[in-house]
């Protein structure tokens, strides 16, 4: 048999395979190159952009849980003036999309952000993470109330000609409506799952274990809220979506790919094996193999049946 | 550094708690450095190894190596489950470890003396360090500190290479008195600094213990390193977690313990970051 | 030093430590009385019971993931006139304070079983569980929407005068919101969590592996995103709360004690650990002891920091 | 039924991916009854072995007791993580064990002829019933399928039974004839059945082959038992996880494959069930 076809495009990004490395977790790329040949993933989701730098948050920002971890990082980054004059330059050799993850607290510091990277060589496309706290409406989250995200979606649209992915986040009632909501504003295609809102406590200290009190939870605990959330979106609105949460394994992978997602990201599994994004692309192909299946393509949402009987 | 697959060699209990493990991996005994540390997977390798809980590596600091025989020693005190773990690996497993990870103590310059400072289990990295500093013909005294007698991890190997090297100068202390001098290992730095000039500190050990080091070093000018603890995710400088602050021109900021440290210059660390 | 008092009430019931088992997940205690003295336990909350005798989904109905399970067991109950004549005296016997879950597909369904139940003998009290599909309204939940929970609470308050825990959903953008309208519409007290919306897909049938689709993700897994929830409604209104999500341990029980919890209840773990109930008993009155307290009740919220600080 | 700490005598690969396990407990070897299991954690007991994945304990049959010895007998392929973890388990630890749990076969009368119908990992439970029964007295046609020859378990134990025991006969069969009948079990039984008056069946192994099993003797108008197989939680009927539809008068109703079951009478079996 022919070697199988593992290529996808999303938001108009062509991905020689449909596995990237989650935002945050990978950082710029760069401190994997050790480990994994960049080269052979899909595509990265760089570490969230803000326009102006970040210290991050003060100290525990980690805490493990079964399962899982919660993170409370602040998004600590160099701002985007120094991203764009550092970082993407190093990015350059590397024969690999690069998605830049941008934040912010007003809708403002999205476009800012957004405008000062359009156009730029080395950026595939943008990641917008809604689930920043909204400034000007008491510290809720964007991504929580299908118009705020609408409006920062809209605000980016206007800026940039950029492929815009967004991230959405689990900790609403109806992921449905803020998908269609954002989609609606102009959004190329959707990523999901940001982390759950979690938080832990040191019992023997009496106080929360992270100095930022509430964390996200990610890692392999929190996939089937990620699949479940990736399954309805597509069966609600038949969109293009970057799955994750939790993958770890191709056999995770492709619960994503058969929910209805067209490309994956690795994130946590990375912390615990750094050739987790390699390890998924060949599990992959093995899996395409084993199955006879010349086209990874084929997969997307066979789970609910509609193309799976075959 | 690098992902390697190693066979563990020996896993013995070494004192309360306390065990010293041997990695064969070349490599690593090859290029690690006295501070830097290995990010350790906890579960062995095998069908039905890839269990999801504890999640995370366990970043523990090299204790020595033997390059000939291409071996690693860890010296770990079990004080949760990752480390509980590790205490049931038997001879002949396999261990996935990333490393030699992070930046080690820096040496000084020819024919200095100095003083390490080691609180608890801080004298796995400086047993290792000072192995390497009379390699190079330093003199080193050695302060080793702990609650109480049992908790002297070390203290047999430390009187053994005092026994071989005349410019190896241990001394001890113990809260409670039960062996040396009766106080935190901070009070035997005080009284040190107070005899003798010292170029340079190394120390390592519980935050607190290490904060008070910064201080008297401070106040007797001595210039020094302290090798800091963080929970890590990654290990390699990529997810941000082990954030650590340390003061800088105008303000602070934070640095990575994993890529940046974990061993820091000692007045520029932010005690305050907690 | 003395015994420390490990004794709490919560919505008027009296517990003799704030232990108990969590619906669903043991029975109607009965299957567990070889493994544990039910004598000891704080209270049990039993399986949910309806209007009508269920039948439940058809197989598979439970999935492992990692530190979690995913259930749909479809609420499968003998009825509320069967539970009052067959399974509630056969409790009697034992000393030991007796919750009766409740669910419906209406409003109506809600009232007729809390009626049913209302002045019996060895009812201690009511929890409501309004994660069930809102059969008037499209089938979403009643508990995700403020407005349906305060219905089904009021309704279920003005036919009985037991005490009534309304179990909350996690599956919510604001569960603050809906803890504020059913503690309005006459709860005594909130139990938080239900479990999470979760699917996982078989990918070599390439189906979703639950027959139900979907299921509740429950266990360790979800420890944080339950402690979390606790926090959050304590810190806002203060009120009485049976915390459970992943407690396996004691260490887990006073995460939820001290982020605000008056009791806790021990679920999935019942299924891997017969035992864990009585062993969560037991490792509290060794933390008490261990740390000089002599009444658990100084521990609610102390995570919180007003009362924390000793 | 009960919670025990039994402490592992043997551990043993027997064949491909096959491992006999003994266990050290007197109270289950004297209650245990042919058809029921054991909820096995997967996790030895010890310090750090608090851990959550996998989470679920794992149904095993009893495949024998020594009531002497005190120790019972488990079977078990490694299929996935949790058998895994069982296979790396070493004599001397403990696993923590729940049962014996669920409603094992019921003995026929006295003087019956029976047979026992295996599909791969079926005989594992069968082998305990055939060993009861033989005691009885009964005569026992043991039929086993598999895949092909290296999948048929226990063909050495169920020949070398065959020499000792007269009342016992095994037949094999194979899918891909490399011992024995070539074709299914099932068809094995129709030629069984079609030659001699059969009193009970039971039948043991995939749900596919159950079903057939099932089909077949309805046709002869043999009464039979199978066991059934589901994904467990508790094990002890609490959580209602493990349904398997029954038929039923007017209807049909599901019942708990750990407590009602696993084993059921054949005709009961709603196979539509999924
Ligand atoms: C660079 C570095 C080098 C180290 N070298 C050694 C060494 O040589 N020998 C040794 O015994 N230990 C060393 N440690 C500490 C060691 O990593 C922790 O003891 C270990 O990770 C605890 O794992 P656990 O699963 O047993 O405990 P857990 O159950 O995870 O935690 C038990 C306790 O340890 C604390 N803890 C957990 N992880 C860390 C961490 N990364 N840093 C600080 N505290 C932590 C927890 O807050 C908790 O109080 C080092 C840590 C760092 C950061
Ligand atoms: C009453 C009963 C008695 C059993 N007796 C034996 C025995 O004596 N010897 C033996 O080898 N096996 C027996 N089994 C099957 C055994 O329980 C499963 O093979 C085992 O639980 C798989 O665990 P795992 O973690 O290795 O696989 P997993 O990784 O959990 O799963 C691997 C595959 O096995 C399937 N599976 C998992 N659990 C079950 C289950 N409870 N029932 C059916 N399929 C399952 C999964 O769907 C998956 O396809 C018995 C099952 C039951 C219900
Ligand atoms: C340490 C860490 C940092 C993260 N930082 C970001 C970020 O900057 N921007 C973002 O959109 N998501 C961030 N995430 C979320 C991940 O990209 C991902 O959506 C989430 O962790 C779920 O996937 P996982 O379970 O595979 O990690 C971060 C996650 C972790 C663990
Ligand atoms: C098998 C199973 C059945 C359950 N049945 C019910 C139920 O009938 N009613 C209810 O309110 N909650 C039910 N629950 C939810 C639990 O009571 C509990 O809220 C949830 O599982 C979280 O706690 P845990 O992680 O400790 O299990 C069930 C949970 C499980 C795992
Ligand atoms: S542990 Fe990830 S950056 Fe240090
Ligand atoms: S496994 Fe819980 S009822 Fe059968």
């Amino acid at each position: 048999m022919a070697k199988p076809s593992l290529s996808v495009e999303i938001a108009g990004i062509k991905m020689k395979n449909p596995v990237a490395a989650a935002s945050g977790t990978f950082g710029f790329g760069l401190e994997y190159a050790p480990f994994v040949d960049l080269n052979r993933l899909g595509a990265v989701f760089v570490k969230g952009i803000t326009r102006y730098p970040q210290p991050g948050n003060p100290p525990p920002r980690l805490v493990e849980t079964p399962a899982g971890v919660l993170n409370a990082i602040g998004l600590q980054n160099p701002g985007v003036e120094k991203f764009v004059q550092e970082i993407l330059p190093a990015l350059r050799p590397y024969d690999l999309p690069v998605i830049v993850n941008i934040a912010g607290t007003t809708v403002d510091d999205y476009a800012f952000v957004a405008a000062s990277l359009d156009g730029l060589p080395g950026v595939a496309g943008l990641e917008i993470n809604i689930s920043c706290p909204n400034v000007r409406h008491g510290g809720m989250a964007f991504g929580v109330d299908p118009a705020s995200a609408a409006l920062v979606v809209g605000a980016v649209r206007e800026v940039t000609g950029l492929p815009l992915i967004v991230k959405l986040t689990p900790n609403v009632t109806d992921i449905v409506a803020v998908a269609g909501a954002v989609m609606e504003a102009g959004a190329d295609a959707l990523s999901m799952i940001n982390t759950l809102l979690g938080m832990s406590i040191d019992v023997r200290r009496r106080r929360p274990a992270l100095a930022n009190i509430t964390g996200g939870l990610s890692g392999p605990a929190i996939r089937p809220v990620a699949v479940r959330a990736v399954w309805e979106v597509y069966r609600a609105l038949k969109v293009p979506i970057v799955g994750m949460g939790g993958i770890a394994t191709a056999q995770d992978a492709l619960e994503f790919i058969m929910a209805g997602a067209t490309a994956v990201a690795v994130g946590t599994a990375n912390l615990f094996n750094p050739r987790a994004t390699v390890e998924v692309i060949e599990g992959l192909e093995r899996f395409l193999v084993e199955e006879g299946i010349g086209d990874i393509r084929e997969l997307i949402g066979v789970a609910h049946g509609e193309r799976g009987a075959r | 550094m690098q992902q390697h697959e190693t066979p563990v060699l020996q896993n013995k209990k070494v004192g309360l708690d306390v065990y010293r493990m041997e990695l064969f991996a070349p490599d690593v005994a090859a290029q690690a450095r006295p501070g830097q540390f290995l990010h350790v997977s906890v579960h062995t390798k095998g069908r039905g190894s890839d269990c999801y809980d504890p999640l995370l590596r366990r970043p523990l600091s090299v204790h020595g190596v033997d390059v000939k025989r291409g071996a690693v020693a860890l010296l770990y005190r079990v004080v949760g489950r990752g480390t509980a773990l590790l205490a049931r690996v038997k001879e002949g497993e396999l261990l996935d470890v990333l490393g030699p990870l992070g930046r080690g103590f820096s040496l000084p310059p020819a024919g200095s003396r100095v003083v390490l400072v080691a609180g608890g289990m801080g004298v796995a990295p400086l047993y290792f360090l000072a192995e390497e500093l009379l390699r190079f013909g330093h003199e080193v005294h050695f302060l080793a500190g702990a609650r109480r007698l049992e908790e002297l991890y070390l203290l047999g190997d430390l009187l053994a290479l005092e026994e071989k090297r005349p410019s190896f100068k241990p001394s001890f202390a113990t809260d409670d008195g039960s062996y040396g001098f009766c106080g935190p290992v901070t009070g035997l730095l005080e009284v040190l600094l107070a005899a003798v000039k010292v170029d340079r500190a190394y120390a390592c050990g519980p935050r607190q213990m290490l904060r008070e080091a910064a201080g008297v070093l401070a106040r007797f000018g001595v210039p020094g390193e302290v090798s800091l603890e963080e929970r890590m995710g990654c290990g390699v400088g990529a997810c941000l977690s082990c954030a650590c602050r340390v003061r800088e021109a105008g303000g602070f900021s934070y640095r990575r313990v994993c890529a940046d440290g974990p061993v820091f210059a000692a007045e520029s660390v932010d005690w305050e970051d907690r």
